[in-house]
């Protein structure tokens, strides 16, 4: 456990601990220096102060032996600091053989996450307890960077090319992923979770996309709303964000750009959903909303069908 | 001091710094009809640096200036190395992450006219 | 201010210098970290070329083929007999010989102009073809990285070429002076910085001309 | 003794003399003035209205941040305020503050110099600095900026924003940091005193001459990099452009070429400065002379080495990471070393606490956090954690703010004698030292424990258990601003009704101090002769 543990998220992995002992080390290496540096200058300036008095002031200019051992003292810790850091980081750079391997594609403001088994999901991201996971990342836009406190993990994730990130998890639960490469207005809005999960309920997840048989539609669908990031450009309460707002969409008339009015019911809405450049709102942009099709199972475009109608 | 600040080079020299250039361009031409593979680079970089090396000593006078005028031009040179020398550490050592086995519908970063770029930069490795 | 400061002073020392070559060591050691700074500019093109020829090497042999290599040598000539001459003018002007330094710099600024004329050539023939730059490339390809060299191309020759015109314009300046009689052998420094910068603008041409028109 | 005879020669100004102020009058004899002195003036007000400009900006930027969520603009607006934040305080303000504002006006006069080498190229540079400040202030008109001042591709070559106008301006202020840094380098090699040997130079120059090798070896690149930016706009040549075949981490390379190096642009001038104020309110000679001006020097040499720092999650190599990294931790060194020596110049003087005294005395306090919590980001799995999060905002403000602005601000109270001839009121000096060290602690002390937790740069949203921290960050702020405001009112107060100011207020020992305060047109009456140290007070001078 780290010895200075309100400042650092919980310690997801084995990593993170690795990480912490070494942040420990160099917070209190740094507080010895400060406390040398800052309490000597105190001491310093009170002791020597200019008090009007008649003092001679000893003029020396040099000392060798202290200014060696003022910078090799020093140099001694950095190189030590150097490798340690070095050693933990190239660790955790190696992904296992039996990692299961999970590919992300970052997009503005998003994440999508595609398992092995080909179920895809957005902004949420599963995966069992204790087993490698190394995820294989693209941008489809500008560079994003995936960023995992809890894990202590941290890369970008390119337009060009594809970089990858391990954790081992080994500490269930919900955990909170950040975008921290500068991608833009909804740059603060582009986060996720990881749900770190026991085998069992990871299969069971995998199986039935995490919604009870029993949870009514239009339940199932609130939750959609926020999970999948309807949330990020679509309000509920009438404000306009990037796209048109939900409150009193269903049954209401819409300009439609090229076509004129259309009202808005069922199949209209399922066609936003999956091809969302279709039909556009008059005022909107077009090709802003990536398409939702595959992210989606039918009922889960249900739940949200009827989640909208609720909105009056 | 006036003497070593105005060195006055004979227009002979000049002339014959001339004749190294144009000889020497015809050279690189004439290497560039050969191909010695990776050294291709390495040769017109070699001939072209022989030819600044004369413009500099000569026409710039380097060779009778100051040593400060030197280290400025040699320090240049340096800190050039080491813009593109550390660059190419990355460059060159950046390790591939392989896709590995996802469906093919997953949307690949690159435009499609870019698809398939390493299969033929690695053909033109061999060739080159 | 007083008079010490223009005691002895000669017409073209600045009052702050204390003595001529105090000033001409300053101004040489200003041009020489100025050169500096356009080497340094121009090494970015530089990386950037060796960086996209190595990830499109067969783009950038296609884009290559597409370059004139005998105007390339006929350029290359041009400016090496430019810097002949630009040498020699600077050393008219060490030995103060008026007419000699005119001479000397009117052919420079000849050559300077029959490289641009070459290169307006060269460069009216690229756009005919539509060899352009990025977006607005329209020229046949088999590499999708073409456009990129061509922008390449353009950035580094086009750099290369605003350097060849502003080296005519400082030409130009030192020739007038030059004409009204301000160098001879105690005071020459405009003629002789002038002479190096000039002599840059063939250093760069002589790294590009092998990268961009012989190889591979 | 002849040190003496020269200085007392030099200090009476002549019958019928005017000090620089007023030899010459009209706006014309300050437009085309080619006095060092007048020109270091002019950079002054226009850096110190660039640094109202960005801290207006900062402030607004840190209300926004109050509370989670919208507080006072959306996110579009504060991505612009963070972005010109930057771009203003990096390039308009701390680049060109010390080196180009009080170097060049006390620079020659450290010396014992009449000008710089170049007065011409002097003014061209502060032209220079102008038209680039248009266009970025341009840039603001036509749809500010929002890409983050490092300008990342691909998102600065597809945003919507005026990133052309922003870039171009940035080019042309870097043109006028090289001929700022080229003509000090010749005039420091050119126009020393007779006498002032390389080692016998006061340390500001030793500062400076490190500083302005960067300037004109590594502004270049930082040149071409935005004119590649500016093309990859205009004709999409796609060299950083992955949609054609390019790579954004190139940019990367490029442009930390370049700004790794101009951080200790940065913070050189700022050392240097320090290293002046701290032996004269010590009454003590400095102490390891020789290993302070070499330690900028290799400070400025192995800043060049180190630029991937910044590059450990950007998808660079390891290899690369790993090197960098090392380089890194050889920077700690040269730095560690002025700290040291700057506390053992202190110890056993005689302490004075004047203004200047106490901005360099808050900048060791300050700049010690900033340094070794640089060392939690050179470690590399550390870094990996923290990269990105509010512990580098906080670390590069105690080294940009607290460092060099607190500097600048010692730096401006130490000379502002010299460069007005008024003495502005200590006691509100104190007071708005005070005010500002405070504000600047509650400012950016919480936000080393805000990234620590994980909390991203650049974020308009936070979740809501980062508010606390965040919210006592923001009233810190608030501190920070009314500090400085009342900073620049006491400062032109002085102006209108300060006490005149002797030749030599703080007993200084270099050659400014010789000669009337505000000093005459051109400098000196006789060439100085530099016969002793810059630091040596075991001869009183003018106390």
């Amino acid at each position: 456990m780290g010895i200075f543990a309100p400042f650092l998220p919980i310690q997801g992995s084995e990593h993170a601990e690795r990480v912490d002992v070494l942040y420990d080390f160099i917070f209190y290496l740094d507080i010895f220096f400060f406390v040398l540096i800052v309490g000597g200058l105190i001491y310093i300036v009170l002791k020597y102060r200019d008090r009007g008095e008649e003092r001679e002031v000893p003029q020396f200019s040099h000392h060798f032996a202290l200014e060696v051992t003022w910078s090799v003292v020093p140099l001694i810790l950095v190189i030590v600091i150097f490798f340690w850091g070095f050693n933990s980081y190239i660790t955790s750079r190696v992904a296992p053989n039996d990692s299961m391997e999970v590919r992300v594609t970052a997009k503005k403001w998003q994440w999508e996450f595609e398992y092995p088994d080909g179920t895809r999901t957005l902004n949420e991201l599963h995966v069992p307890i204790g087993r490698p996971v190394k995820l294989i990342m693209a941008s489809v836009d500008v560079i994003h960077s995936f960023y995992l406190p809890t894990m202590r993990e941290k890369m970008d994730v390119l337009p060009n090319r594809y970089t990858a990130l391990t954790f081992t998890p080994k500490v269930e639960g919900e955990h909170q992923i950040y975008c921290t490469e500068y991608c833009g207005d909804g740059h603060s809005e582009m986060l996720a979770k990881l749900y770190v999960e026991s085998e069992a309920a990871y299969k069971k997840w995998l199986e039935t996309g995490g919604f009870d048989e029993k949870t009514p539609l239009n339940q199932i669908g609130a939750e959609l709303y926020k999970k999948r990031a309807c949330v990020t450009c679509h309000s509920i309460d009438g404000s306009r964000i990037q796209g048109p707002s939900f409150k009193g969409l269903y049954g209401k008339t819409e300009q439609i750009v090229g076509l004129g009015p259309v009202q808005v019911d069922d199949n209209y809405l399922r066609e936003s959903i999956v091809n969302p450049n279709a039909k556009v709102v008059e005022g909107y942009p077009s090709g802003l909303m990536p398409t939702y099709k595959g992210l989606l199972k039918d009922r889960e475009i249900d739940a949200l069908i009827e989640y909208i109608k609720t909105l009056k | 001091m006036s003497e070593h600040r105005h060195h006055i080079m004979p227009v002979k020299g000049y002339l014959a710094v001339w004749a190294g250039l144009v000889v020497l361009t015809a050279v690189t031409v004439w290497v560039s009809y050969f191909n010695f593979g990776m050294l291709n680079v390495a040769v017109a970089i070699i001939v072209a640096t022989i030819k600044a090396a004369l413009v500099c000593l000569y026409f710039m006078h380097l060779k009778y200036d100051t040593l400060f005028n030197r280290v400025i031009l040699l320090s240049t040179i340096v800190f050039v190395a080491l813009f593109m020398g550390f660059t190419f550490i990355d460059i060159n050592s950046r390790v591939k992450v392989e896709p590995s086995q996802f469906s093919d519908n997953s949307p690949l970063p690159l435009p499609a006219k870019f698809r398939g770029e390493e299969g033929k930069k690695e053909a033109g490795a061999v060739k080159n | 201010m007083s008079e010490l400061a223009h005691k002895g002073h000669p017409e073209y020392l600045q009052h702050h210098f204390a003595e001529a070559a105090q000033q001409e060591d300053a101004s040489k050691i200003g041009m020489w970290l100025f050169l500096a700074t356009e080497v340094l500019l121009f090494s970015g093109l530089f990386l950037a070329f060796a960086v996209m020829r190595q990830y499109h090497y067969e783009a950038f042999r296609e884009g290559h083929h597409h370059l004139n290599k005998t105007l390339g040598v006929v350029n290359t000539l041009v400016l090496i007999c430019s810097s002949l001459t630009m040498a020699l003018g600077v050393r008219a002007a060490q030995t103060s010989r008026k007419q000699q330094l005119i001479n000397y710099l009117v052919a420079t600024l000849l050559f300077a102009a029959t490289f641009l004329v070459i290169k307006y050539f060269e460069y009216s023939h690229k756009i005919h073809e539509g060899l352009l730059p990025g977006r607005y490339f329209t020229g046949e390809m088999h590499e999708p990285a073409v456009p990129l060299f061509f922008g390449l191309y353009f950035l580094m020759t086009g750099l290369h070429g605003l350097h060849v015109v502003a080296g005519m314009i400082a030409i130009g300046w030192v020739l007038w002076r030059g004409i009204k009689g301000h160098f001879h052998s105690e005071y020459y420094t405009p003629v002789e910085n002038v002479g190096l910068y000039w002599h840059l603008v063939d250093l760069i041409w002589i790294y590009l001309f092998p990268l961009l028109y012989l190889l591979p | 003794m002849a040190a003496k005879v020269d200085a007392i020669s030099n200090v009476e100004m002549q019958v019928g003399e005017e000090s620089y102020l007023t030899a010459k009058k009209g706006l014309k004899s300050w437009l085309f003035t080619l006095d060092h002195k007048r020109i270091g003036i002019m950079y002054l007000g226009s850096v110190m209205f660039a640094f109202l400009l960005g801290g207006l900006m900062a402030l607004l930027v840190r209300l926004e941040l109050l509370t989670p969520g919208k507080t006072i603009v959306g996110p579009k607006t504060y991505n612009q305020l963070f972005t010109l934040h930057g771009a203003i305080m990096v390039f308009l303000f701390i680049i060109p503050s010390i080196p180009a504002s009080l170097g060049n006006f006390v620079l020659p006069l450290l010396l014992g110099a009449k000008d710089v080498a170049f007065p011409r190229l002097n003014l061209a540079s502060y032209y220079i600095y102008v038209f680039g400040a248009i266009f970025c202030v341009y840039s603001i008109i036509a749809g500010a900026v929002d890409t983050g001042w490092t300008f990342y591709t691909p998102y600065s070559s597809t945003t919507d924003t005026s990133v052309i106008s922003m870039t171009l301006g940035v080019f042309i202020l870097g043109f006028s940091s090289i001929f700022t840094g080229l003509n000090f380098i010749a005039t420091i090699h050119k126009l020393r005193a007779p006498g002032m040997t390389w080692s016998k130079m006061p340390l500001f120059c030793w500062g400076i001459y490190a500083t302005s090798v960067i300037q004109v070896m590594a502004t270049p690149v930082l040149g071409i990099t935005l004119l590649l930016l500016v093309m990859e706009r205009a004709l999409g040549v796609g060299i950083f452009d992955p949609q054609l075949g390019g790579d954004p981490v190139l940019f990367q390379h490029f442009f930390w070429f370049y700004s790794h190096p101009a951080v200790y642009i940065m913070i050189l001038p700022g050392m240097a400065i320090i290293s002046e104020i701290i032996p004269v309110f010590s009454r003590k000679t400095i102490f390891g002379y020789r290993a302070i001006a070499l330690s900028s020097v290799a400070i400025a040499i192995i800043g060049f080495l180190v630029w991937g720092h910044h590059m450990f999650t950007s998808g660079q190599s390891e290899l690369a990471t790993m090197i960098f990294s090392m380089l890194t931790f050889l920077v700690a060194i040269p730095s560690g070393i002025k700290v040291f020596n700057w506390v053992a110049t202190m110890y056993k003087g005689r302490i004075v606490l004047r203004a200047p005294m106490l901005y360099a005395l808050s900048f060791l306090f300050l700049f010690t956090i900033g340094g070794l919590t640089g060392i939690f980001l050179g470690a590399i799995a550390v870094d990996i954690h923290l990269h990105d999060t509010y512990f580098v905002v906080a670390h590069f403000h105690y080294v940009m703010m607290g460092g060099t602005a607190m500097a600048f601000f010692g730096g401006l109270h130490y000379w502002w004698p010299k460069m007005t001839g008024k003495m502005y009121s200590e006691k509100l000096a104190k007071i708005a030292w005070a005010i500002t060290f405070i504000g600047f602690n509650m400012t950016f002390l919480t936000q080393f424990a805000l990234g620590s937790q994980g909390m991203p740069r650049r974020y308009y949203n936070y979740l809501d258990q980062f508010q606390p921290l965040h919210a006592f960050s923001s009233v810190g702020s608030w501190f920070l601003g009314l500090g400085f405001l009342l900073m620049v009112l006491y400062l032109l107060a002085s102006l209108r009704s300060g006490e005149k100011a002797q030749a030599n207020p703080w007993g200084g020992a270099t050659f400014e101090w010789t000669i009337s305060s505000p000093p005459p047109e051109h400098n000196f009456h006789h060439q100085p002769v530099a016969k002793r140290g810059p630091y040596e007070y075991s001869v009183e001078v003018g106390r």
